[in-house]
């Protein structure tokens, strides 16, 4: 494998776990979040300062940045017990902008600089680049597929359904919505940071406009083209939306726009998702087991 | 207390530029309950066609007309090709479609019109005053007069005319507004016509004002326009309006007079967010 | 559906068949640039001139005999495209070396890459530190940001004798560097130069009548406003419009035919520090810019002026080596320029990280045209 | 002697300038079916509310086996005891019918953090839920999608999801509104069962047919008032109810 | 015949809330569908107005079949509803919620008219012209709804559940208002009502719903002792 097909599978592994945490909230718990970029950038800019003015290792950096994100996720997603749908959507949208901001104002961050130097992950007394650190966010990306599925058969993960499906409903059968809902936002949220965090050490160098509006519609697109609320789903829509971009390389000037009308006609024809209800996928599948339920 | 003055001016400007660019926003939001985040888009697409037909024809007057009829038809493109389809989905599913949109409306102005900043040479027919000392250039009674002009026209349409009294009822309860007679489906392709139109409008005056229409023009309004739909009362186009110039006035003071250095694009959403906690319901906007 | 994903196969087999067809006797240089998105128009100048340089190139027969191939890609100013495109350009194409013809954040991304696989870089623009610190093959061919603010600072206190000034900085890593180095050169050497307002505006700023009334009433001698041209543009209209009498200076930012349509006749007397003198006689620049505006019909900007420069050191390089692979003998060779006859001025060398040594020039707008004002050559300034 | 399960003292529930329910007062004893009955806006959905934990009452006291409860939320009213269904049916449509279920029987572990990790998806969990479908004899559809489902079968899909909580009291909210006449018969077979297992029912109903028939004690509301208690005859011959239903005309026919 | 319904069943997703009503109005008729809550009687009236598409069945006005045209297009041909809970425009003010009731139709003359005759009707209207709707009363603005159908002289008035909510007083004026109209101006109208006994006294015909079928039906005044109504409502 080729260090070009090595880099493109590493960022489609990172984003597929931020996606995966994306996954959690919004298609497990059924809350919007149009700001998921945001938690990817505090899991980033944490791991980032820890490792450099922090003087610590990657892995010593590691469970405080799940704190960290887990943590600020917790708080940004109160807003989600109060707010609505569109309410909440403009909320999450606001949160991204805010956090890009503070990024970029605030000289602790590095502002418009940004932060440098950031040390390579250390496993075994070996310096992870290409290869290894592919593996290790597959790695990575296996761990947050297995907490996902861990999630999907926990009572905890049970009741974010329940919620998703209906709230009231779920209250009465004595599932708390503040509880399950936080929940849902502090696992989707540390999810993002430890992807954030591999982002900043295959990087080694961040800048707020990584963490903008625009990561968090491509990271919600990923989700919802792959399937909301199914495991593979956002795997899926990573893979798909991570690879696109460099099918479509040859044509220079023309792919970003052949892209962005692609998506257009997948979310026009395809609002399900690719592993969703009635999907393609799904019909041709069903079919060719012979399935005849319709 | 000149500088003060001249400042709120300038806020007033920004303001009444803003509030432009929102009406068509609120107006979607209002009927659709839809964040049309491609309307920004329709604003860039204004701003170019506006000059394709300036440049060809040199009159500013059809440059305008050609344009806002081009946007609206484009604006009505979208609603029934993007929206209307994708009504019975959750909200972000419209919304991924609206900002794919963007995306490839943006790409497609570059692909046209090519990726370079083009001038906008056109002048403004307005007078320059001098009251007290303080200059309002024409540019700046341009701003003021013209988004004065739409949004009195637009206030005559929407409580002065069958058609506006239609548009409001629609957006208050589809089925009933139905049910008296009224063709909601292309009530909500009128209110996306005349949102679009107006966007036209404010991308030739933002183009004239700064003199410059570029491919991703629309990229900053996309987003704070969002912000002051919410804090105007999601759905209330005067609240969207009043949002508008009054973020537009907070930004001047906070950044020129009392000379904060505040992020100026997270201003809306913090003032968004501070404007939830207080008034959940935004500043116009009434309960639901 | 089905018909796009045909067209997807027709698309990805072209693209393969292009690959293949072209693999003879190239010398090959690779190059980012971004050609969609918010910098396309940078991009845009930086890939038209280096066409130039690569026509002007094969047209002489190209290198040591063989032909120059251009492999350009889009990063769309982009950190993760750029990395995993320089992947593709070392592994895949196969590359000699490398010109970094985007934003600070791309090339400063994909400099370590290049060092690590000993690939020749030039910057033609980026302006961060962080760009040459990545090693021994990373140059750069733009001014570090406290050359160009030192510069600038010089312009303000010794051509336009200046006793005030205001700042007024694009709030990026380059305006923040600008600024650095105006202050370096104020303290040292401007006692007699007070700055009297100082403010950062963000990137997306297009109004700046908050600012310019402060300013107004500050009333300065010069006013550095740090700034591309489309936030400088409607800068001068608007302070105009406000009736500021003060000198304005700008950076090479504003370097652009834009900057003079945006503006109009506020533009007129606008002060720049830049790397391109138009009113160069010199044969290289007179050449370029003919052939510029005959091939595209635009005015040539300080962006690809720079980018043309940046290729043609590394071909200067391979000329002088007799060799197109051996990189280490290339980077020497880079580093060991001197007094290279090149279309940003006469470049003197590089420092020994990287930073290239040339005069700065002053450029006035007259009659909507960039025209020579004058040049720092002074190599305490000058030199990073 | 039976004991008072549940008790409102007084319960007023204004929304703005409306009184939904206006100093209301009645007890429900152990083991008792309570309907509590009126015309159309009479306030009883409100009544319902304020006892399942949707609304705060505006003023006045509920108690739950002793237990002040007005002002719990929903799931904490759950955990005491209080299982419901709802008028307008609230399946979890994408989830099968046995997971439904499933969702209900969690209700020990959503206490706890470390409970609520454990998974679902044991077979004795399974089991009892099983056992419960069984009751209201919904096992050939368990792995069916509960949105799929008629009315009818959601309305005892609701039925057994409110008894997988281990209820001591069942809110009936409607549950035989929108029924066939065989699907009524069934489900009030079904009510009657429950209550025999010895748990107690308040429940609303629009049907008089069957809120007579299985009621124990009817609580009559009208505007937000109580306007009578009592058994389903003296209700029967109650003239004010008479009225309050059947319109102004009707008070020279009372039957 | 003015409207005459076959075998209609509605449908929410696949709950099926009516299951084959068939009923018919004449012309200058004002017959009423009674029926416990829940029955399905909303459902059937919003079919008719166009508001809820029937799953199946031929609903026939003036002969033609309407059931799959546009709510709007229905409104044109002169149906007109009194929608349940009002349901007024909450925002627009009571005299421009008259005028949506006059939408498309531009005979000014013919408006003054019925406008006049309207504010005769209900007072109060006139009294809260410029108010917005959200500020009357529940009465009022189920006066409002009334008066908003009638504006634009419907040929079939449909009439959801006007008593629910009103005071008694009032629930005896609406009634009274419609008799008049039916009576004295030969409107046709198809009243929805849970309060039984009132709605009998008005109609001259009934039927009697219950869980989404037709029960049975009759002459209003026989059906007044009818003990099968009794029975519908208290299940003696």
């Amino acid at each position: 494998m080729s260090d070009y097909t090595i880099t493109i599978g590493t960022f489609i592994a990172i984003q597929a776990i931020v996606a995966c945490g994306l996954n959690v909230i919004v298609g497990y718990a059924g809350q919007i979040s149009l700001g998921h970029a945001a938690f990817f950038g505090i899991g980033a800019y944490s791991s980032a300062l820890l490792t450099t003015a922090g003087g610590l290792s990657f892995w010593s950096a590691l469970p405080l940045v799940l704190f960290i994100t887990g943590f600020i996720g917790l708080v940004l997603g109160l807003p989600s017990l109060r707010l609505k749908e569109d309410f909440l959507a403009i909320t999450t949208i606001g949160i991204n902008f805010i956090v890009v901001s503070v990024f970029l104002y605030v000289p602790f961050f590095g502002g418009a600089l940004g932060i440098g130097g950031i040390p390579r992950v250390i496993l075994f007394g070996e310096r992870l680049r290409g290869t290894p650190f592919l593996f290790l966010c597959l790695a990575f990306l296996a761990a947050v597929q297995l907490a996902s599925w861990l999630f999907t058969r926990s009572w905890s993960g049970l009741a974010c359904f329940a919620l998703r499906e209906d709230e009231s409903a779920a209250s009465s059968m004595g599932v708390s919505p503040v509880r399950f809902k936080l929940a849902a936002f502090i696992l989707g949220t540390a999810m993002a940071g430890l992807g954030g965090a591999l982002y900043a050490h295959f990087m080694r160098f961040i800048s707020a406009t990584d963490f903008g509006f625009p990561m968090s519609v491509m990271i919600l697109s990923m989700v919802v083209l792959g399937g909301m609320g199914t495991l593979w789903g956002p795997v899926l829509g990573a893979l798909v939306l991570g690879m696109l971009p460099e099918v479509f390389r040859p044509l220079t000037e023309y792919r970003m726009f052949l892209y962005a009308a692609l998506l257009l006609l997948m979310i026009r024809f395809q609002p399900g998702g690719l592993l969703g209800e009635s999907s393609f996928a799904r019909q041709i599948f069903s079919r060719l087991k012979g399935g005849n339920q319709e | 207390m000149q500088l003060f003055l001249e400042q709120m001016l300038n806020g007033l400007a920004i303001g009444a530029i803003y509030a432009l660019i929102t009406l068509g926003l609120a107006l979607v939001y209002g009927i659709l309950r839809i964040l049309h985040v491609a309307h920004a888009a329709i604003y860039t697409v204004g701003a170019y066609a506006g000059l394709a037909i300036f440049s060809s024809t040199h009159s500013l007057a059809l440059a305008v007309i050609g344009s806002m009829l081009f946007c609206a038809f484009l604006g009505v493109l979208i609603e029934r090709f993007v929206y209307y389809p994708l009504l019975k989905f959750p909200p972000y599913v419209p919304l991924i479609g609206s900002i794919a949109c963007l995306l490839a409306i943006e790409e497609l102005c570059r692909m046209v019109a090519g990726p370079y900043i083009l001038s906008f040479p056109a002048e403004l027919p307005f007078p320059s005053f001098t009251i007290g000392g303080i200059v309002i250039s024409s540019t700046l009674s341009a701003v003021y007069g013209i988004s004065a002009g739409v949004l009195l026209l637009l206030w005559i349409i929407t409580t002065k005319t069958e058609l506006g009294l239609a548009m409001r009822a629609t957006s208050q309860d589809m089925a009933i507004a139905s049910s008296m007679g009224i063709n909601s489906h292309w009530i909500i392709s009128v209110t996306f016509m005349i949102g679009s139109a107006v966007a036209a409008i404010a991308g030739i005056l933002v183009g004239i004002y700064y003199n410059q229409v570029y491919p991703t023009m629309g990229a900053v309004p996309a987003y704070k326009t969002l912000a002051l739909i919410v804090v105007g009362g999601l759905g209330s186009v005067p609240g969207a309006v009043l949002a508008a110039v009054l973020l537009g006035v907070a930004e001047t003071l906070l950044i020129g007079y009392a000379g904060i250095p505040l992020p100026r694009d997270a201003l809306a959403f913090i003032a968004m967010i501070a404007v939830l906690l207080w008034r959940p319901q935004g500043l116009l906007g009434g309960r639901r | 559906m089905r018909g796009l994903r045909v067209s997807m196969v027709a698309l990805l087999l072209l693209s393969f068949f292009v690959g293949v067809a072209v693999a003879a006797e190239t010398v090959k240089i690779g190059m980012l640039a971004p050609l969609t998105g918010f910098a396309a128009a940078d991009g845009a100048s930086a890939l038209n001139s280096v066409r130039i340089a690569v026509d002007q190139v094969n047209s002489k027969g190209g290198i040591l005999g063989k032909k120059v191939q251009l492999v350009v890609y889009d990063d769309r100013a982009d950190a993760k495209e750029a990395v995993a495109l320089a992947y593709k350009l070392i592994e895949q194409d196969k590359i000699s070396a490398f010109v970094a013809g985007s934003y600070s954040l791309p090339s400063r991304a994909v400099a370590p890459i290049f060092q690590e696989e000993k690939i020749p870089l030039v910057a033609a623009y980026a302006i961060h530190p962080d760009v040459t610190k990545a090693g021994e093959y990373c140059f750069r061919n733009g001014f570090l940001g406290t050359v160009e603010g030192k510069a600038a600072a010089y312009t303000a206190h010794k051509l336009l004798h200046a006793k005030t000034v205001a700042l007024l900085t694009s709030d990026n890593d380059f305006g923040r560097t600008l600024v650095q180095g105006f202050k370096m050169y104020a303290d040292k050497y401007g006692k007699d130069m007070k700055i009297v307002y100082e403010q950062t505006y963000p990137f997306t700023e297009k109004d700046f009548k908050p600012y310019l009334s402060k300013i107004k009433e500050a009333n300065p001698d010069v006013i550095f406003a740090s700034g591309y041209y489309f936030q400088t543009g409607p800068l001068l209209k608007q302070a105009r419009e406000l009736g500021i009498k003060s000198k304005i200076l700008g950076e090479e930012g504003a370097d652009s035919p834009k900057l003079a349509e945006i503006a109009g006749e506020a533009a007129e007397g606008f002060y720049i520090v830049t790397n391109f003198d138009r009113d160069d006689p010199r044969p290289v620049v007179q050449n370029f810019l003919k052939e510029y505006r005959k091939r595209f019909k635009i005015e040539p900007d300080m962006v690809g002026a720079s980018a043309y420069d940046g290729f043609m050191i590394i071909v200067d390089a391979m000329q002088k080596t007799k060799t197109v692979s051996n990189s280490t003998a290339i980077r020497m060779a880079i580093s060991k320029t001197t007094n290279y006859d090149g279309l940003t001025g006469i470049i003197k060398g590089f420092t020994h990280i990287g930073e290239v040594v040339k005069p700065v020039q002053v450029q006035v707008v007259k009659n909507g045209l960039f025209r020579r004002f004058g040049v720092v050559d002074d190599p305490e300034l000058i030199r990073p | 002697m039976t004991e008072i399960l549940l008790s409102l003292r007084e319960v007023s529930m204004h929304f703005g300038g409306l009184k939904a329910l206006d100093k209301v007062s009645f007890d429900l004893c152990n083991g008792e079916i309570l309907g509590l009955i009126g015309p159309n806006g009479a306030g009883k959905t409100t009544c319902f509310n304020t006892v399942s934990g949707v609304y705060r009452p505006t003023s006045g006291e509920i108690r739950f086996g002793g237990i002040r409860t007005d002002g719990l939320p929903p799931h904490r009213m759950a955990a005491l005891g209080i299982g419901r269904t709802f008028q307008i049916v609230r399946p979890f449509p994408n989830l099968s019918v046995l997971d439904n279920v499933i969702v209900a029987m969690g209700l020990p572990c959503y206490r706890g953090i470390i409970p609520s990790c454990g998974s679902w998806k044991r077979q004795t969990t399974r089991d009892g839920a099983m056992g419960l479908l069984s009751k209201v004899g919904l096992v050939s559809l368990a792995s069916q999608k509960a949105g799929l489902l008629p009315l009818g079968n959601l309305r005892r899909l609701e039925l057994a999801r409110a008894l997988a909580l281990n209820p001591r009291l069942l809110l009936l909210d409607e549950s035989f509104s929108g029924l066939r006449h065989e699907e009524i018969a069934m489900q009030e077979e079904l009510v009657r069962k429950t209550r025999e297992s010895g748990i107690s029912i308040l429940l609303i109903e629009h049907n008089m047919r069957v809120a007579m028939g299985l009621s124990d004690r009817l609580v009559v509301l009208d505007h937000g008032l109580k306007l009578a208690e009592g058994s389903p005859e003296e209700i029967r011959k109650n003239p004010e109810v008479i009225q309050a239903y059947l319109g102004k005309g009707g008070n020279s026919n009372a039957a | 015949m003015l409207l005459d319904v076959q075998d209609l069943h509605i449908a929410y997703r696949d709950i099926e809330a009516v299951h084959g009503a068939s009923f018919s109005v004449e012309e200058g008729e004002l017959v009423s569908i009674i029926g416990a809550n829940g029955a399905g009687k909303s459902s059937i009236l919003n079919s008719l107005m166009g508001l809820v598409p029937p799953r199946s069945g031929i609903i026939r006005f003036r002969g033609e079949d309407i059931s799959r045209i546009p709510s709007h297009v229905r409104a044109r041909m002169g149906i007109r509803i009194v929608p349940e809970r009002a349901r007024v425009f909450p925002r627009l003010t009571v005299r421009e919620n008259l005028r949506i009731g006059l939408y498309g139709i531009h005979e000014p003359a013919k408006e003054k008219e019925r406008l006049a005759w309207l504010y005769e009707l209900f007072p109060i209207l006139e009294e809260r012209g410029s108010q917005d709707a959200v500020t009357l009363s529940g009465g009022e603005q189920q006066q409002l709804a009334i008066a908003r159908a009638l504006v634009s002289d419907p040929k079939l008035l449909l009439v959801d559940e006007v008593s629910m909510g009103l005071m008694p007083k009032l629930v005896d004026q609406v009634f009274e208002v419609l008799q008049h109209l039916n009576r004295e101006r030969g409107l046709t109208i198809l009243l929805v009502e849970q309060n039984a006994l009132a709605s009998l006294e008005i109609s001259s015909r009934c039927y009697v719903l219950e869980t989404g079928r037709i029960q049975f039906e009759g002459a209003s005044g026989v059906m007044r002792d009818d003990p099968r109504i009794r029975e519908a409502y208290l299940g003696l």
